[in-house]
């Protein structure tokens, strides 16, 4: 891509040039320069911290999930504790960690800078959000000390209504959060129709652009049905007001549809972004154009559309009409469709690529292989007969994790790891990143693969004890969540052991060609020193790459001198 | 807020005068004119509803109170609310709605009205809609 | 790079009315139309959430007819229709309203808006008649559904199926619904008060606009649950 | 056969007719799968060791942007797979769906946490134990008394949730012949229904018709009246909630129950006689100890626990210590 931006040899530059501004992480200090921040880079960092502590406290509740399963009559709990972690798990994995992790602490770091933006367009909102996100996981907090919630993450009527846990507080924690994350989709929406640089026409935005748009349409459209199910959730365990329940008429499989018609969509919610930032990701290291750029921007869309219309392959099982059934199951056939053009399409653009095996190529590599199997074994679920038999099983937990964790999660470390330099300016260690990404790849498919096994024998989910003949499989998925936690803990060491003492990034760590790249690193407050204007073709590795040459660090005297002559931080 | 105020320093480059491009004030006769068919639409809908005038129009009623509802819904949009001058993007986005929800009523209609039907030999569709639940002791309330 | 722009529209008795368009917008343009498309997908949003309730709402209608048609029975008609005169008639002057502004006319718009205020609390004032005729009577969503004996609810409703449902959906959908109203009526309240002070003109009515939009969502959704709770079809 | 259905050996035995049907579409499913994965698989990897990149500016062996044909081939493969596994799957689930009319007919009634089981011609439920006859359709009426459960057989290939309100139907048939009768399989509930969700076992025993025809479901019962309480307190489903060791679970333990005195949440007092557990059985939120508040008991009607099953229940409690 050419723009109107100087491109500069990365051999003669020497990096020796200033910047002409500070950047967003100096350009203003104190607590309140954070919390109050309208920066989007700042406030995608604020829930880049959010997020991952989230990922940790789920993940820690996930291990002490697989540890209590290491005998058939549960190692650890009572069934009422067992099921309130699992359910504790599910929340904080699927309502305060996935959903926002790639759109709201990526997306919003990212996207701007990607439009050629100096924000988004509604940078106060954007603060709004986040603090609705912090509301809601406060609130998620607050139930478990409050006597947490056993119902599982789906809040199944009329158990939810008649358990006596924290159903309520938490209800509203997940309504609270899913304005958060209407708010944000509905702000990056606006972003990409009215902040795209000048020349930016639709087809020349990077597919990372194309998947958050796919991505906040359904949180937009979708999230607010989940809003007014659980509002009368909660409004039904205090008033009894019978929506739900049978007791008093109500149907309890109109609660399913209403969640699914959510919590599909939502699926897409969590992984597009995903297949976005692995978009990005394999272009730049495989130093190549995305293969088949339109197809995988129209898949997006059309996965985005499909999933409003295959919700009831949840309910299978549940009693709803057969007819419906068969509509359901056919139309969700065509979810695989889209998803296979976009897997051929990253192996395609790997093949005949200039492939750095660097770390965040590496999560993506581990992506795409956990992604196929989750594709995959999706298929399974999506056939009717098939479906009854494992609907329900350990065969649908080893799917969804394939694809939220072994997919989404990885997708969202292959970004972190991907734009790590750009947000701070420092490198970690690579070696270790490595070493941290196999593992997790090794780590998933020891946890997962027994997991597929066991629930085609037909080991139920949500089960605190089970009969004997699973328990083999069940002690290798320990062992391989034990790998999964040492993969994780080893990536925050480093990452955090970086921004203590790591090596300076180079201006454009990856040599990535997108407008992103065409910042200063880290990014001014305004992320551009001068309105870029696209002109040259998206992804175009052969015309230079760029290598800004004003963006080495400052050092201290020298930046003492200028904010002295230029008046910054008056 | 901080973040900016210290960024003043760009100052206020680019002054533009008026700027009414992109307002369409109707005229005032047009809104009064949809304000009298809505009034007009609301006594249509209370003198054909069988509670007022005991006209039995059976299943066709709700459709007939739905249309007539539309076209008020209609109305408010297109004029009250600039939908028929504003970009289509506009349109779209507030006008898609309406199909996803569509989607949201076909599925969730269609499954309660058919179900159970495919097996007729198991008990009528009557018989297997019939809520069981008043066999059974009713629990206390909450 | 990007600077702050300045509108400067003349106001009709010869002054100079300005609006600064916020730091990362190029234009006045570019910032009023992304206003104006991040409140029309709200406005879906709210469509969406409403949808979920009438949704259950066609959905018991039809599982349950005669309790849906007995309970519509119970509400005051008349009532509702006066509601929906007032709510129509503030949606009217509400689009005068904006209108106004878009002309640069502060008096005519401050007087539009408390007209418009005016008949949002008419309508939450009929409403709170509704409301406590039926409680006085034991007629409440769930918990609060236990119809005096010998009241008339208790005497339409005799023998039907699940009653209760049709009132925890009337109270459910006509509660969020008046929420909105309420709301409607603080940021109109709020209007009052920025036009009385002359900030709105052809130059900078987005905000005139957009609570314009949203009354008349407010007005949209009641006229869809006037025929559906009152008039029973 | 067998092998063939089956031939990667992940799934259960076979023991209803539907395994003829589903297991080898889960194997098409199954090895189709690989050979994607297997594809994909081998060409990423080619991909990253033929391409890798030597030096750093090493440019990409070509810039293909996109090849119209290729694209449209691997649109068109999976959507053609797709629909062939759609029909297959609905033609198999027709199947499942629609129970024929000579099946006989069974109740299933569902609890926390426990399954009881109407056999034809009979009025009693059979708790947690189901006797099916192999070469013959068998339909299952079922309804729960609280929230919703699944009924699972992993052998059958069979599920239904079980949806308070609403009676849901199943069938299966063990196919004769094939050895199943005298084998036993689990029951499991497979859709999450609280506490004790995965102790809400069964199993299903298949029998052949002749032994079906001697109520196999009938018989079993100890002599001694406590054995038989004993029987009754681990089959119903008391024992999911009761304790015997005083240890405290979803309702008070019968550890020394027999006589016991306590006080209820309304104040009053109680002491655990004949006419208390008789009570409690059949009217559960009647009486409500002290400290259980959130009582979840539905009750036990008579043709869960007859008159006389109660009576083993009170026989077997006064010797708890």
């Amino acid at each position: 891509m050419t723009t109107n931006i100087p491109t500069v040899d990365p051999a003669t530059s020497g990096g020796v040039e200033l910047r002409k501004e500070p950047s967003y992480l100096r350009v203003s200090s104190g607590l309140w320069s954070w919390l109050g921040t309208l920066d989007h880079k700042r406030i995608g960092l604020m829930y880049l911290v959010g997020v991952t502590a989230a990922f940790l406290v789920g993940g820690a509740l996930a291990f002490l999930v697989r540890l209590h399963l290491w005998t058939p009559d549960g190692a650890l709990f009572e069934p009422a504790t067992y099921n309130q972690v699992f359910t504790l798990h599910g929340v904080f994995m699927v309502f305060i960690f996935i959903i926002p992790a790639i759109p709201a602490s990526l997306g919003n770091f990212v996207l701007p800078l990607m439009l050629g933006a100096p924000d988004v367009a509604l940078p106060r909102l954007n603060l709004a959000s986040f603090y609705l996100w912090c509301t809601g996981t406060i609130l998620a907090i607050y139930s478990i000390i409050n006597g947490a919630v056993d119902t599982g993450w789906t809040f199944y009527t009329p158990y939810s209504l008649e358990t006596g846990t924290a159903v309520v507080s938490m209800g509203l924690g997940v309504f609270v959060l899913g304005f958060s994350s209407i708010f944000t989709g509905l702000n990056f929406i606006v972003t990409i129709h009215k902040m795209r640089a000048r020349g930016q026409t639709w087809f020349k935005m990077p597919l990372f652009c194309w998947a958050i748009y796919a991505t906040s349409v359904l949180q937009v459209l979708a999230t607010p049905v989940l809003g007014v199910t659980v509002l009368l959730l909660a409004f039904e365990h205090i008033y009894n007001i019978g929506i739900f329940d049978p007791q008093y008429g109500g149907d309890p499989v109109l609660f399913q549809h209403f969640f699914w018609f959510y919590s599909h969509p939502a699926v897409y919610i969590m992984i597009l972004p995903g297949m976005g930032v692995i978009s990005e990701v394999i272009s730049v290291h495989s130093r190549k154009p995305l293969f088949g750029y339109k197809l995988i921007a129209f898949s997006s869309i059309s996965i985005a559309v499909i999933s409003f219309l295959v919700w009831g392959h949840h309910m299978f099982t549940s009693g709803q009409s057969e007819f419906v059934m068969v509509a359901f199951s056919f139309l969700t056939m065509f979810v695989a469709i889209p998803t296979a053009i976009k897997v051929f399409s990253w192996v395609a653009t790997i093949w005949g690529g200039s492939v750095a095996l660097s770390a965040p190529m590496l999560y993506a590599i581990a992506f795409l292989i956990i992604f196929t199997i989750g594709g995959l074994t999706g298929v399974f679920l999506g056939t009717l007969s098939v479906d009854i038999h494992l609907h329900d099983t350990y065969f649908v937990v080893a799917h969804f994790h394939a694809v939220m964790m072994g997919s989404t999660a990885l997708a969202f470390f292959a970004g972190v790891h991907h734009w790590w330099p750009k947000m701070f300016g420092v490198m970690y260690n690579e070696t270790l990143a490595k070493i941290s990404a196999v593992l997790i790849l090794v780590g998933f498919n020891v946890t997962f693969l027994p997991q597929f096994e066991m629930g085609s024998l037909g080991m139920p989910r949500r089960y605190a004890t089970y009969v004997e003949e699973f328990q083999i499989y069940h002690q290798i998925s320990t062992v391989g969540a034990a790998i999964l936690g040492i993969g994780f803990a080893l990536m925050v060491g480093y990452m955090l052991a970086s921004l203590a003492g790591g090596r300076r990034a180079k201006a454009n760590e990856w040599g990535g060609v997108t407008l992103d790249w065409h910042t200063p690193t880290p990014p001014n407050l305004y992320n551009f020193d001068e309105e870029p204007v696209m002109t040259g073709d998206l992804y175009d590795y052969t015309s230079g790459i760029p290598d800004y040459g004003k963006d080495a660090p400052m050092d201290k005297d020298e930046l003492a001198e200028r904010q002295a002559a230029e008046g910054w931080n008056a | 807020m901080s973040d900016h105020s210290t960024h003043g320093a760009h100052g206020h480059d680019e002054v533009v005068v008026d700027h009414t491009h992109h307002a369409h004030p109707a005229s005032a006769g047009l809104f009064f004119a949809i304000y009298a068919a809505l009034l007009f639409f609301t006594f249509l809908t209370v003198a054909i509803a069988e509670p007022v005038s005991g006209l039995h129009l059976g299943s066709a009623s709700m459709f007939i109170a739905m249309l007539v509802a539309s076209v008020k819904a209609s109305l408010v949009m297109a004029v009250f609310m600039h939908l028929k001058w504003d970009t289509a993007m506009n349109n779209i986005a507030f006008l898609g709605s309406l199909i996803f929800l569509s989607l949201l009523f076909l599925f969730t209609i269609s499954d309660v009205a058919t179900r159970g039907q495919a097996d007729p030999a198991a008990s009528t569709p009557a018989e297997y809609q019939q809520p069981v639940f008043h066999e059974y002791e009713h629990k206390g309330g909450h | 790079m990007s600077g702050h722009a300045k509108v400067v529209t003349p106001t009709p008795d010869g002054g100079f009315a300005t609006h600064e368009v916020a730091h990362h917008f190029k234009t006045a343009e570019q910032e009023y139309q992304s206003g104006k498309l991040a409140f029309w997908l709200f406005l879906a949003t709210e469509v969406m959430l409403f949808g979920g309730l009438f949704a259950a709402y066609i959905i018991y209608h039809d599982v349950y007819p005669e309790t849906f048609v007995a309970g519509g029975s119970t509400l005051n008609w008349k009532l509702g229709a006066l509601n929906t005169v007032f709510l129509l008639t503030s949606s009217w002057t509400m689009a005068m309203g904006v209108r106004a502004s878009q002309l640069s006319q502060k008096k005519a718009l401050v007087g539009y808006l408390v007209v418009t205020w005016l008949f949002a609390a008419g309508f939450m004032v009929v409403k709170y008649f509704e409301y406590s005729g039926k409680l006085s009577e034991g007629v409440g969503p769930g918990y609060w559904f236990n119809p005096v004996p010998g009241s008339h609810y208790a005497e339409v409703l005799e023998g039907l199926p699940f009653p209760n449902l049709f009132f925890a959906l009337y109270f459910t959908m006509t509660g969020i619904h008046g929420i909105h109203v309420l709301v409607g009526m603080i940021l109109i309240g709020w209007l009052i008060v920025r036009a009385q002070k002359g900030h709105f003109h052809s130059g900078f009515y987005l905000p005139v606009d957009l609570i314009g939009l949203y009354w008349h969502v407010v007005d949209v959704i009641w006229i869809f649950l006037f025929p559906l709770l009152y008039l029973v079809p | 056969m067998l092998a063939i259905q089956d031939p990667f050996g992940q799934l259960p035995v076979p023991a209803s007719t539907f395994a003829a049907d589903i297991d080898p579409l889960y194997t098409f499913l199954f090895a189709t799968s690989l050979f994607f994965f297997g594809l994909i698989l081998a060409i990423l990897l080619y991909s990253i060791v033929r391409y890798r990149r030597k030096h750093a500016d090493q440019p990409a062996a070509n810039n293909t942007t996109h090849n119209t044909a290729l694209e449209v081939v691997w649109t068109l493969i999976p959507t053609v797979i797709v629909m062939v596994v759609f029909a297959w799957g609905l033609v198999g689930n027709m199947d499942q769906q629609v129970a024929p009319k000579d099946a006989i007919g069974y109740t299933v009634r569902a609890k926390k946490w426990a399954w009881g089981i109407i056999h034809p011609g009979d009025a009693k439920q059979t708790p947690a134990e189901m006797w099916v006859p192999e070469g013959k359709p068998v339909r299952v009426t079922m309804t729960s008394e609280d929230v919703l459960h699944s009924f699972y057989v992993p052998a059958f290939r069979q599920k239904r949730d079980v949806v308070p309100g609403v009676r849901q139907i199943l069938w299966f048939e063990v196919p004769e012949g094939q050895g199943f009768a005298g084998q036993d399989f689990h029951l499991f509930c497979a859709e999450y229904c609280g506490d004790q969700h995965s102790k809400m076992a069964g199993t299903v025993h298949v029998v052949n018709q002749e032994e079906f025809a001697n109520e196999p479901w009938k018989g079993g019962l100890p002599d001694d009246p406590v054995a038989r309480g004993e029987y009754w307190y681990t089959k119903a489903g008391c024992l999911a909630c009761h304790s015997l060791d005083g240890s405290r679970r979803v309702g008070p333990s019968y550890q020394g129950i027999w006589g016991r005195e306590g006080k209820l949440v309304d104040g009053s007092s109680y002491t655990v006689d004949a006419e208390y557990v008789h009570e409690s059985i059949r009217k559960p939120q009647a009486k409500i100890v002290e400290g259980y508040d959130t009582a979840v008991m539905t009750a036990y009607d008579e043709t869960a626990l007859s008159d006389e099953d109660i009576a083993d229940i009170i026989e077997w409690m006064k010797t708890l210590k």
